[in-house]
């Protein structure tokens, strides 16, 4: 980590905040002090220098506007990253949680100040209990991988309670996403693996041996990674209940299964929500998410603390009091305060809203149908292992006998084409896998169009795979150097040297 | 179905072209009997009819703007927000993207996040700086983690300032549960008038790290050097968990030392939202950035020798490590980490401090005119920042029930997490309460005084 | 000094370079007893202040949204603005770009004027649009230009219907003083229940252009072929000043053979803003366009043979012109005709609809409770849009005094305008009234009959 | 106007929300009626078919901000586009002007309800005095030439009110810009051009010769189109007063003197304002501006009505109340309502309060150092054939001894170095002109790197003078074909022929 990057004589499409910098600019004028002076404290106490960037309000805008436009997005095109449902995210939303009611209230502030937020969570804690079958529900966890681990504390907390306490063993199948088996490592539990059959479903017979009282649970996503339903979803709960087990849902995928199926109707005992997939909160470059827990009714007691309760009941036409209940025993807090209440749960709650009972059937039902399209018409140019009636996803094979291109090739390539990319070598089980999420918001216009690009790369591959080794070649930048930027490590960069004599 | 761009005619071109009768058909795989639930949700509103619904939330809820004054601070702060950091997270390319995975059409957030890890570092003192947590809390607990990993496992405890963030701390706990760390020093009934140093004694060759605040919860501050020194001589780590603003005035962690330097993110240009979406901070030594969790950008070129960023080290996490990665994290904070670098770059070296020096002005001007009032008095005389503790003499809850009817929010009840500090509240004043709101509140207060 | 990015060091290297001493010397042109006045105006405000500020005004006010009922139209209407129409104009993009003179780097503002020109022409049934005038009056009174031009000032008379919006009326008036043409129908004390055919006795053959209102002001449609058959049949050109709402659902007036049809675009997704600025839309059929004042785009294709948009006859204009331009125009209202065209995209051809038949709904219910009402009653019989006249039978000021007591904006007083109609309220409804506030306008107003 | 355009065969970088249309697709979605049903009017007064496009919320969103993309704009980059001040506009006017106050308030709404709105535009009307010289100011005009319009209308009006019937002549000089010839066009005056003299001024000999009892008043732009002050204003004024006529003064040129000179101090007597030029409102793409008028105490009656006034004074504690006066001898109404209240009076009292009478004169001071810097570094290299401290703009010219380069080029090439181009071809008394007006919120920084590209290009056009025939080259459309667009008047666009049967 040099002080000074090696990337020295690299061409700079647009400076850091750090080299825009220069002595003097502000962008933001303070207020002068309104009270009495009070000396400062003593100097050993203070910083004697801070070393950030001054710029003009023109050049933050200016600087943030211009790299906004080396980014692709979802509103600017298709985003098929399959496991991310990169649906549009309505402005609406946007505008409901920049409500001043909901930008500037404390989280410490006194309930009775607070009643239109709490009335908002207790609707949103019941509406998710409603679409998942659910008995309770925490809108505490920040992000779905949050929310896997408060699940598997409280199944751990379950178990606890009961003094069954051997039982260290999580089941979890191949084609899980990371966060599943690193939650469990962070509990300090050991991970089985569990393969899948082939037909893409949990390997029954494999799973019944692994079955035994030193198991937590199991951690199933449900539609798949390959976006595909268990078709033994019944059996595979059945066997984990049987040796004791919990059954936690990864809800990543829920995104197929609003007004479909409720994962609690199955026996899903445990079940995160991932806000920023399945209801419309935007992805923001990598978060702000929301990730809820949902519990069966022997769970609830386990939930974290604290939830959203009416404390005093309606009375003719008061409406009720809400306020904080802890769950009696609870696993604790998973972070300050109450959840991603403005980014998360406002615009969550629109959207649900806006959608209804049938609308979120809609959602569901689409998505499968975009899905289903895109793989019916690419069937017969990228081999689809798993090949049978999906949910909202999908995964191909994106390689070509005889030839060297790779799914990384195929996906840098569609870039060319205007496409964001699905995502590659993810489910590990599938050879390099091309993971196409469609979602419901796009039409058939940019389904078809992404098909036909997507046949005429399989087609370049064959007759000009240089094409493909090097793409993109019409985006602003081009492939990258990884191995530098990891042996560099250049992580941060610093005003320049002499900064300070140019005041 | 305003978000679904499929006339009925494409619906059923499309099922033709996969080869099933009609969209109920794409279900066959689900168990019948649970098959197609009737949910029990109020009928879908219209945008005119949810923007309404939501203006009507809203408005239930007395705000920190225009309806209340307000002294509450305990974590999460009432700043200005300059216009244009809205302005700027309000680009759909940079709220609508995914984390950036694809680096050739993700630099926009590749290149800010780059710039938010230099920040972070130059506010901490620090060498490096992940991509963001969740917040500060779980930001602390990662810290943990870190340790925890750093010595293989070997060294079980965790000894935590009892002046640390009280929520701060049971999320710490919490975090802790599996691993099944011991948590020491986090003791409601510690004396807080001791000597951060002597923390010391908790310290032992089983503890992995040792956690303090600063400015701790009561708004103190310490120099630490000393302190981290002696747990730097029993072989232990130490985060410290800080508030940004107050960087901006005092003396780093990294300078005094600090292994892990950790914080919430909120007060550099985040609304408080009711508590969320902030950020959690997370910035530690070179040495470390191996098992530091949290995604990380680094600098390189492309293939026409442009300097770019991408997402590097990536094997520590989840996605290529699994069960063997320090965390589970996948998405964190990106917006809001964007939106601090807006707020840092249009403030800069001068305007951060004038913040910090505003809140250092308006919070001391504040504390000599409350301690003047008869029976009540500050708890504590060493140097603060902008929050300190004031002995109320009566029920906390009757004191700021008075206050709420005068539109006041008062301090936040310290005797619900230290049973010594009854009757006490933490008062936190910013930049955004003007002397007019400081001597209502004091006005106010020598009212309950003497009433 | 926020927006001026120049340190002190640079502005003395800059004085350097042009080679003078201090700023001040580079006013040594202007007559030193009038070089640099005091200006008498308050300190500057930060932007955390200004804030404060326009929030403080801005709350002053009682608005139609969150404080009163409002059932006031007479030329500007309440509807619902979707949401993603602030999100585009608020791209920066679009808003800080000035005209598009430079094609290549404008195709954003000029390929979205394009859609605007076709979605005009669309709506009215007319062949081309201009790329706006400043509102629906000047756009009314820049017709009168394009006839006086097209009959090469040999024709200086203009027929004015007397329901054409009062404010319409003076403004043609205004304009018309330098050309001294005379203005004759515009008659306040006018039979306002006579068949508008009758305004053909106005018609001579000094007559350039006739200009009717559709619906009228008072919410009347009228098919207007006869008239306009008529008026050509003397030769002169027929301008109709049209509501965009209306014109989701009645007949166009290109189809009644109009010569001219111009409206104000704020019913299409653009806020009341006190009144403007709103967008004067101006479409004419295709032999008339040489005439016709206001910037225009045209498609083309650029040398990399890609389709393209450019600003087309500008020889039409003032730049080129001069003082024989037909029009002054040059800003024009570019912003917010993005802004219609942003909303025609959203609601399109069922969703416009809609709104229309909402408002005829409302409107036509109201209109029926009220006329039930002892004492009130409508004052026309003919088809109505959204806005009609209604007796009340009493002075409005009272009237409305009385609503206002109640949290209701209630109609136009149309006394002020037309002698004849003395306590008449001229009310408009739209897809924003809710049935409840309609009998709550009921309730009230029949409480003021019977009181 | 053919129904079918002739750039059939182009490429299509972003189809029209026309072609994007599909039948059944809506962005939003209206709620249901809630009152009972009336039958719709007789069918013949209504229309058959709606002819518009029919897009996805989603669709609807990634159009416009994909074709916002494809403009230059200040928020990008630099943009010294000569007579237009494109200034940086602050973002905090954005939030002002979207105060749902100042929103939802109907212009007809009783005076008691909308104080803020009065009180906001009785303060504008004053600092707009103080800032001018003038002694009443009409807000009301949409802008610049409408302001020209206005004022030209008052000056008639006067004379006409005095019975000094004769005036038809307007004095204008000929490097005025187009909206004031058109404006006095429109009034069925004579225009009479006064030439410049050799140091840029009004050449004093032709203006005295003009100057007789037949002259309804002169028409200035001062400091000029050429960006320079007149050395002689006062001798100016005196000559036009003289002969009885009246000094009107456009006021686009306001950002070099404020705080600097006061028109009215000097001797004007009407002028408008353009607060999308001097005061920071937006240009819009083209509008909404905004274009208030000064006059001098003489004029006063003649303004347009309404003004905003006092009608009952301050109280104790009360504050006054605010509403609408009508000056006794108004022209009348230049456009319904009371000018652009929204998008441009709240931004620019927002801008006024926060610069104060210091921050003013900075504007004018650092709007005058930028100009006159690029002029000191660009004099070598472009000829400026009025050559002088300029003010806030100066003019060079875009041509070069025995090149065939022109204007045009330089200004596109210039794009290729992300610049948007000065004004070319005006004014018309500059041959190739280039009219660079950089503002006071450029960085030197910025100013350096346009010079800089500025003197490359004067190497390339000796070089490889067909790099600026042929410029830009690296923007994502090239020069137009304006010949073909003139000829074919292809003006808008519609929904494809057989649209229906897909529905
Ligand atoms: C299947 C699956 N599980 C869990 C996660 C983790 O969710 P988050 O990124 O919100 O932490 C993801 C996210 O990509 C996922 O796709
Ligand atoms: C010198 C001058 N006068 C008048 C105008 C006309 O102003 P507006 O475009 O606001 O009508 C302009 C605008 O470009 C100008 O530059």
């Amino acid at each position: 980590m040099a002080n000074v990057s090696s990337t020295l004589n690299a061409k700079i499409v647009e400076p850091t905040i750090f080299d825009l910098s220069s002595p003097g600019r502000t962008g933001v004028t303070m207020p002068a002090s309104d009270v009495p002076e009070t000396a400062l404290p003593p100097k050993e106490l203070l910083r004697s220098d801070l070393p950030l960037p001054e710029l003009a309000e023109v050049d933050v805008v200016r600087h943030y506007t211009r790299l906004s436009t080396f980014n692709y997005s979802v509103d600017t095109g298709f985003y098929p990253l399959g496991s991310c449902t990169m649906k549009y995210n309505p402005k609406i939303n946007e505008d409901t949680c920049r409500l001043p009611g909901f930008l500037f209230t404390h989280p410490l502030q006194p309930v009775e100040t607070v009643q239109g937020n709490l009335a908002l969570m207790y609707q949103l804690q019941e509406w998710l209990k409603e679409i998942s079958g659910f008995a309770g529900v925490t809108l505490q966890p920040a992000a779905g991988a949050h929310g896997e681990f408060t699940g598997v504390l409280i199944m751990r907390a379950y178990h606890k309670s009961r003094n069954d306490v051997k039982r260290t063993k999580m089941l979890i199948p191949d084609a899980a996403h990371g966060t599943n088996p690193a939650s469990v490592g962070m509990m300090g539990m050991t991970v089985v693996t569990i393969p899948s059959d082939e037909r893409g479903n949990v390997d029954l017979k494999a799973l019944e041996a692994a079955c035994d009282d030193t198991v937590v649970g199991m951690m199933l996503t449900n539609p798949n990674t390959l976006g595909l339903f268990d078709e033994h979803i019944e059996k595979v709960i059945e066997l984990v209940h049987g040796c004791g087990g919990i059954m936690y849902g990864d809800g990543a995928n829920l995104n197929a299964l609003l007004g479909i199926v409720r994962p609690g109707d199955l026996g899903f005992d445990v079940m995160h929500f991932n806000l920023h997939k399945t209801f419309a909160v935007p992805h923001g470059g990598g978060g702000p998410g929301s990730g809820p827990v949902g519990v069966a009714a022997h769970l609830v007691d386990f939930l974290p603390e604290p939830l959203v309760g009416i404390i005093e009941d309606a009375e003719d036409d008061l409406p009720p009091l809400y306020g904080f209940v802890k769950p009696a025993k609870s696993i604790g807090r998973m972070k300050a305060f109450h959840g991603h209440f403005g980014g998360g749960l406002v615009r969550a709650f629109t959207y649900i809203a806006m959608h209804g009972p049938d609308g979120l059937k809609d959602i569901s039902q689409y998505a499968v149908l975009n899905a289903n399209y895109l793989q019916a018409r690419l069937r017969d140019t990228y081999k689809v292992p798993f090949d049978r009636i999906c949910m909202h996803e999908f995964v191909a094979e994106g390689r070509f006998e005889g030839s060297d291109v790779r799914a990384l090739d195929i996906a840098k390539r569609l870039m060319d084409y205007n496409f964001h990319p699905p995502t590659n070598y993810f489910p590990l089980i599938v050879h390099e896998a091309l993971m196409i999420e469609p979602t419901e918001t796009e039409n058939k216009d940019t389904l078809d169009a992404f098909v036909d690009a997507l046949i005429k790369i399989a087609e370049e591959a064959k007759t000009q795979p240089d094409l493909l080794h090097n793409a993109p070649s019409t985006t602003r930048f081009g492939r990258m150097d990884e191995v530098k930027a990891a042996r560099e490590l250049v992580l941060c960069c610093w005003l320049p040297e002499n900064y300070d004599e140019n005041a | 179905m305003t978000y679904i761009p499929i006339s009925p005619k494409e619906r059923d071109d499309m099922l033709g072209t996969i080869g099933v009768k009609s969209l109920d058909n794409l279900f066959d795989a689900i168990p019948a009997k649970h098959r197609f639930p009737k949910l029990d949700l109020p009928t879908a509103l219209t945008e005119m009819e949810a923007a309404d619904e939501l203006s009507g939330l809203a408005n239930a809820n007395e705000n920190v703007r225009s309806d209340l004054i307000s002294f509450l601070g305990a974590g999460m702060y009432n700043h200005y927000i300059p216009s244009v950091v809205d302005h700027m997270l309000r680009r759909g390319e940079f709220y609508t993207a995914y984390t950036p995975y694809q680096p050739e059409i993700s630099q926009g957030t590749l290149q800010a996040i780059f710039e938010y890890q230099s920040l972070m570092s130059a506010l901490t003192g620090m060498d490096v700086s992940n991509a963001s947590h969740y917040d500060g809390a779980t930001a602390a607990a990662e810290a943990v983690n870190l340790a925890y990993a750093q010595f293989r496992g070997k060294r079980k405890k965790v000894v935590v300032s009892p002046t640390l963030h009280p929520q701060y701390r049971a999320v710490i706990r919490t975090y802790m549960q599996g691993m099944e760390l011991e948590v020491a020093g986090d003791d409601p009934n510690a004396n807080l008038e001791s000597n951060p140093n002597d923390l010391i004694s908790q310290v032992d060759d089983n503890t992995c790290i040792a956690i303090l605040q600063y400015p701790d919860f009561f708004g103190r501050v310490y120099d630490y050097t000393k302190l981290i020194e002696d747990v730097h001589a029993k072989g232990a780590l130490v985060c410290v968990v800080a508030n940004p603003t107050a960087l901006a005035m005092f003396k780093t962690p990294g300078s005094m030392g600090a292994d892990i330097v950790v914080g919430d993110g909120q007060p550099l240009g985040i609304p408080m939202w009711y508590g969320g979406p902030s950020v959690g901070f997370f910035t530690t030594r070179k040495n470390m950035v191996h098992k530091m969790a949290g995604r990380l950008v680094g600098e390189t070129v492309d293939n026409k020798s442009q300097r770019a960023y991408v997402l590097t080290l990536t094997a520590r996490e989840q996605h290529i490590k699994r069960d063997r990665a320090t965390s589970n994290i996948c998405t964190n904070q990106g917006l809001i980490a964007l939106g601090t670098a807006v707020y840092l770059s249009l403030l800069g070296k001068k305007g951060l401090r004038q913040v910090a020096e505003l809140c250092y002005q308006k919070a001391h001007y504040a504390a000599e005119q409350l301690s003047k009032i008869d029976g009540m008095g500050l708890c504590f005389t060493e140097p603060f920042f902008h929050e300190f503790a004031l002995c109320v003499n009566r029920p906390v809850d009757e004191v700021n029930a008075h206050l709420l009817e005068h539109g006041i929010i008062g301090g936040y009840d310290l005797g619900q997490d230290y049973p010594s500090l009854k009757d006490h509240m933490l008062i936190a004043v910013t930049e955004m309460n003007t002397k007019e709101e400081i001597d209502t509140l004091v006005e106010v207060l020598s009212e309950v005084a003497n009433g």
